[in-house]
């Protein structure tokens, strides 16, 4: 049995009136590529608001790698390991993309103001290393040419790498990663699928929302499927893309 | 990486002669009221790099910036002079009163840390106003302020048993007060400038940037923003504390009539038409908007006379009505600023275009 | 007992104009999410202009009774304030729609200075008195006392403030302001076009600004180009207070907030052992706004926002 | 005859190129589907038909004008109207004030009252709730109210946006008996959709389209049967 790094029990959501997640569960081993799917408004961009802080759940439970992540405020999830991108990308877009990842790093350096003024030698060596470690993940994510490039200057492509480098820079044990192949091309959804497996076997766990099924079908080792704020199915990808409630949550119901 | 390291030195060193001389050949040119105004623009330099990494850096609209330069400059009056009669030195009481600023920059950071843009600078407004009218009413039952007279005779700087306030002479040059406290105010100023420099270029400095641009993506790369917010306030509200306490001890009288709303929105708008974020527009916007109304003073009332053989418009209006139109016609045409960053100037291109 | 009931009477007096300024400022936020900084200088321009008509209407020996000139003065006021009004938005805002929201906060308080400054070049910086033309004289409630002209005041401001409901809630063009200020876009899709609703709310905020600046003069006896500060900012307090957007919150804010600080300043002696004395005044009104931004932004009648980023 | 002709129509968006020349067409008295995944440009498109997003390229034709230079506002008044996604309808305005509102450019009462009445035959719901806030409804109600004030703008047109999206499954069933009812009025429309199935089945003629483009079209019947349609979706 692989060790669970992530576990959601009966998550509730509510915005106003409407039940946004209920009762959602979900357990996330070490080590795989877990995949979210579910048709528009079935609650997966929620789910990960959820999971990463920025919305406070109703009810439930949330533990990640044994601590107790129930209501944390996003900067404390963060340091505890989980980092994200976002479905439209949201990148600092007046910085470098060396400065984005150069942000990513403030969770893991701690110079204060008073360093910062006198720039001792503490604070000038960790500035270096916070450079040195942004060089490394732009080039992890092949984007190194680009690195002085304002963001929003950069390809689509690019931006979606430089989001995911960012992340990185938090040295997450999860990456989730909100659809990251939206508006890519089959080649760029290819090598970018490349990069995730890249990411996996470097020992980060990533969890992905996907509205593209072709993708991960070939991508995740277990995916669970949203419909309606509820989880529908789990399991391999093989026996979920068969399973007739997916279908019909997909295609749409026949009109009798 | 332009500029080659000699090419840097020459500037460095022209400006650092120009910068040391300036006082006295303004003085003698133009007269020492000038040289007073160029002390002043000192202060405001200092006051607009405070506000700078309030609104510049971390995006958060104060108009209540004021009252930090107030607490500091109160700070100073208090413990130097007659009104209770403690004499403390000015390397006390300044670093003091700045440590005061920055407490009650953390007092008004705290509870507005939610607010955005408009209601954020509401509550500062109000909270500006609050420290002005005590300042014009605490002279009663308890006299702390002495109220709307103010409080008179503050200590001049005294460095190794000479005054600032006195004119001295060495080598035969004669020293005016403004004369010397222009090279506090210089040295104080740049220690500012390299302080909100290294600030910018720092760790910090990208953590206001980050949130400025985008702060739920901030937040979601674990950036504390409620720290970073009120540490944003407290260094803003340090510079306006040394700068109010200056102020005091320059001036030598200060009343709550130095400290209302148009002093705040004055200090707002050099940052802003200089070129918010950016350190040497902010700069440029200070000194413009500290001299430019000391010429029109000395113009607009000539020309008038010039022209029409008679006043028609008060000067102090005509200047007050400039000021507000240049506000305005800056903010349509031109709203990066007169020295904007490239980071800036290309935000505010491409919210022109979308 | 009585001086708790004579501040509640001058709390009225004073809440009903913060109400009707109050609209103006919630009328623009509602419809646009801004706040019109420059509003409280139409209040000023509606009570100089008011004052300026009715003393050269006596100069000119017109023999008219004192409402009357007033009433004259008034007709002229409104729209020249409405034109104001319209021009703010056609200056400071418009072109700056989309922007940056630091933009149109600036224009708008460097508008604020040059139409304090205008104010100046006009009537000059000293206070200006209302003519004495209305009569101050006083009726006694359970002996408290309140002048026929601030019964009048408190009267005339909830007719206006019922007029505006109605026509908000009943007409064709107050459905297209809700509607506008729900969803622009849907409304323009229904036809609706924005930019002239958008010049209406303007307009119609800056004539009960006009009628609010004339009901300042009259009851405090004079005019000043830098009035339109406080009571502007107070009275965008009271719309806070009541919930922005929300016009009955506009009211209901003014109304509370004329009462809190009539009573502070009543009582704040007492409260503070002598400490704080009734100059103290205008500090409620920001205690208030700060303290109703921190614990419920949306003020007292206005909905929770959901959390959704 | 064509009430809405499309060609070669380019969007872009922030540097990506959402659309990338399509052409469609739209017969009057048609009922017309637009399928495809999320972010294939589907909702670009219909927003650009009214004017919301600018076109980089191509002709819109509508009922013989060409519309690109077109406000926003006066499209309703040359009878194309949309129903936006999430129904759009005012929460804080009444029923029967959101139907008024689909009246808006019309000057004659009389008329906006019959249209009314005749809204509330339609949908016997509303005239039992004319007096509630929209935003009280239940998500079906809101597309009725939607629809029905669409009707009152008597649109040549109609365009309607992911009408079921975030809705429970009978709600959706509910939705569509409601389009079927209104094009048996003879509204001629454009329905954008991700629910491929119903759509298809509701409608004569479909497109799909896929990352910017339309890959397929044809009678929705054929596109209905057709193994690619469901690939697109579910991949092979």
């Amino acid at each position: 049995m692989s060790e669970v790094l992530l576990k959601i029990e009966g998550i509730n959501k509510r915005f106003g009136g409407l039940h946004a997640l209920s009762n959602v569960s979900l357990h996330i081993n070490k080590g795989e590529i877990y995949g979210l799917i579910g048709p528009n408004g079935a609650g997966k961009t929620t789910m990960f608001n959820v999971l990463t802080g920025l919305y406070t759940p109703d009810e439930g439970s949330f533990t990640f790698d044994g601590c107790d992540l129930f209501r944390a405020p996003p900067h404390v999830v963060v340091k505890s390991g989980i980092a994200r991108t976002f479905q439209n990308i949201r990148l600092f877009h007046e910085m470098t993309a060396l400065e984005n990842v150069m942000v990513g790093r403030h969770i893991r350096s701690r110079a204060n103001a008073l360093g910062a003024v006198l720039r001792n030698k503490a604070t000038r060596d960790e500035e270096a290393a916070i450079e040195a470690k942004a060089w490394e993940l732009l080039r992890y994510v092949g984007i190194e040419d680009v690195a002085h490039e304002r963001a929003k200057n950069l390809s689509y492509g690019h931006q979606r790498r430089l989001e995911i480098a960012r992340a990185l820079a938090t040295e997450p044990k999860l990456l989730a990663l909100d659809e990251p192949a939206a508006g890519m091309n089959p080649s760029e959804t290819e090598s970018l699928k490349a990069l995730m497996e890249k990411i996996r076997d470097g020992g980060v766990t990533v969890l992905l929302i996907e509205h593209d099924v072709k993708l991960m079908m070939g991508l995740c080792d277990r995916i669970a499927v949203l419909d309606y704020g509820k989880k529908i199915a789990e399991g391999v990808p093989e026996v979920v893309r068969k399973d007739p409630k997916v279908i019909e949550a997909y295609l749409g119901v026949a009109h009798e | 990486m332009t500029m080659d390291t000699n090419k840097k030195l020459a500037v460095f060193i022209a400006s650092a002669i120009v910068l040391a001389v300036l006082p006295f050949v303004v003085g003698s040119t133009l007269g020492n009221s000038w040289v007073r105004t160029i002390d002043f623009a000192l202060l405001y330099v200092m006051l607009a790099l405070g506000l700078n990494i309030v609104v510049g850096f971390a995006g958060l609209l104060d108009l209540g910036f004021i009252a930090f330069y107030a607490v500091g400059a109160y700070s100073f009056a208090l413990l130097g002079s007659p009104h209770f009669d403690i004499h403390l030195p000015f390397y006390i009481s300044i670093p003091l009163g700045a440590g005061l600023a920055a407490m009650f920059g953390l007092l008004l950071g705290t509870p507005v840390l939610k607010l955005k843009g408009d209601y954020l600078a509401i509550v500062t407004l109000g909270f500006g106003e609050i420290i002005r009218i005590f300042m014009n009413n605490l002279n009663a039952p308890v006299n702390i302020t002495n109220g709307p007279q103010g409080i008179n005779l503050i200590d001049p700087i005294q460095v190794g048993g000479v005054s600032l306030g006195k004119a001295i002479e060495v080598f035969g040059f004669n020293l005016n007060p403004v004369h010397m406290y222009y090279y506090v105010f210089l040295f104080l100023t740049v220690v500012v400038v390299i302080m909100v420099y290294r600030l910018q270029h720092s760790r910090i400095g990208r953590a206001w940037v980050a949130m400025r641009e985008d702060s739920i993506a901030a937040a979601a790369m674990g950036l504390n923003i409620r720290n970073i917010k009120l540490l944003a306030f407290a260094l803003g509200a340090l510079s306006g504390g040394v700068a109010g306490g200056l102020f005091a001890t320059f001036q030598g009288f200060i009343s709550p009539e130095s400290f209302g709303l148009l002093e705040s929105i004055m200090i707002l708008a050099m940052v802003v038409l200089g070129g918010m974020g950016h350190i040497p527009g902010v700069i440029l916007g200070a000194v413009v908007l500290t001299i430019a109304p000391e010429i029109l003073r000395d113009v607009i009332g000539p020309l008038q006379m010039k022209a029409f053989g008679k006043m028609l418009v008060d000067p102090e209006n005509a200047r007050m009505l400039l000021f507000g139109v240049a506000m305005v016609v800056m903010m349509l045409v031109r709203p990066e600023g007169m020295w904007p960053s490239k980071r800036r100037a290309a935000e505010f291109k491409d919210a022109k275009k979308g | 007992m009585d001086i708790f009931l004579q501040q509640i009477l001058n709390g009225l007096v004073l809440g009903s104009i913060y109400a009707l300024i109050a609209l103006g400022y919630t009328m623009v936020y509602g419809i646009m999410g801004l706040i019109n900084f420059a509003h409280g200088e139409v209040v000023m321009f509606g009570a100089m202009v008011t004052i300026t008509v009715v003393t050269s209407l006596m100069n000119a020996g017109v023999g008219l009774p004192g409402p009357m000139l007033v009433l004259v003065g008034l007709l002229v006021a409104i729209p020249a304030c409405m034109l104001l009004g319209y021009a703010i938005e056609r200056v400071a805002y418009r072109p700056l729609r989309g922007a940056q929201r630091l933009a149109p906060l600036i224009t708008a308080i460097g508008l604020s200075i040059v139409l304090q400054q205008v104010a100046i070049l006009i009537w000059g910086r000293n206070y200006i008195p209302f003519p004495a033309i209305l009569d101050h004289e006083t009726i006694e409630i359970f002996g408290a006392t309140i002048t026929k002209l601030q019964l009048g005041i408190v009267a005339l401001c909830l007719l206006i403030m019922v007029g505006l409901l109605v026509v908000v809630e009943k007409t064709k063009l107050g459905r297209a302001m809700r509607a506008t200020s729900q969803n622009p876009a849907v409304a323009s899709l229904m036809g609706v076009n924005v930019n002239t609703i958008i010049s209406a709310t303007f307009v119609i905020g800056s004539a009960l600004g006009a009628i609010a600046g004339v009901m300042v003069a009259t009851n405090y006896d004079q005019a000043h180009y830098y009035m339109g500060f406080m009571i502007g900012l107070k009275a965008f307090t009271a719309a806070v207070l009541g919930g922005i957007g929300n016009l009955g919150g506009a009211v209901a804010g003014g109304i509370l907030l004329g009462i809190i600080e009539s009573l502070g300043a009543g009582y704040i002696g007492d409260l503070t052992g002598g400490f704080l004395g009734s100059h103290y005044q205008d500090i409620f009104a920001f205690a208030v706004l700060i303290v109703v931004l921190i614990f419920r932004p949306s003020g007292l009648l206005g909905e929770k926002m959901a959390d959704r980023a | 005859m064509s009430i809405l002709d499309v060609k070669n129509l380019q969007v872009s968006y922030g540097g990506i190129q959402a659309v990338k020349g399509i052409d469609f067409h739209i017969n009057k008295g048609e009922l017309v589907t637009l399928i495809g995944a999320n972010g294939a440009g589907k909702t670009t498109t219909l927003k650009t038909l009214v004017g919301m997003v600018k076109i980089a390229g191509g002709s819109i034709n509508f009922d013989g004008k060409d519309t690109t230079s077109i406000a926003t506002h006066d499209f309703v008044r040359n009878g194309l109207v949309m129903v936006p996604e999430g129904r759009g309808v005012f929460a804080k305005l009444t029923v029967e004030e959101n139907l008024q509102m689909g009246g808006y450019y019309r000057n004659d009462r009389d008329g906006i009252a019959r249209d009314i009445a005749h809204v509330y035959e339609l949908f016997p719901r509303l005239k039992e709730r004319y007096k509630q806030l929209a935003g009280t409804l239940s998500g079906g109600e809101q597309q009725m109210v939607a629809m029905g004030r669409a009707i009152i703008s008597k649109p040549k047109l109609l365009l309607l946006d992911e009408p079921s999206m975030g809705l429970a499954p009978l709600i959706v069933e509910k939705i569509f008996e409601i389009i079927q009812m209104v094009a048996a009025e003879g509204v001629t429309m454009l329905l954008v959709e991700q629910n491929a199935k119903l759509a298809l089945q509701v409608s004569q003629r479909g497109y799909v389209m896929e990352s910017g483009k339309i890959s397929m079209s044809g009678p929705a019947k054929e596109l209905l049967d057709d193994e690619r349609v469901r690939n697109a979706y579910l991949g092979g």
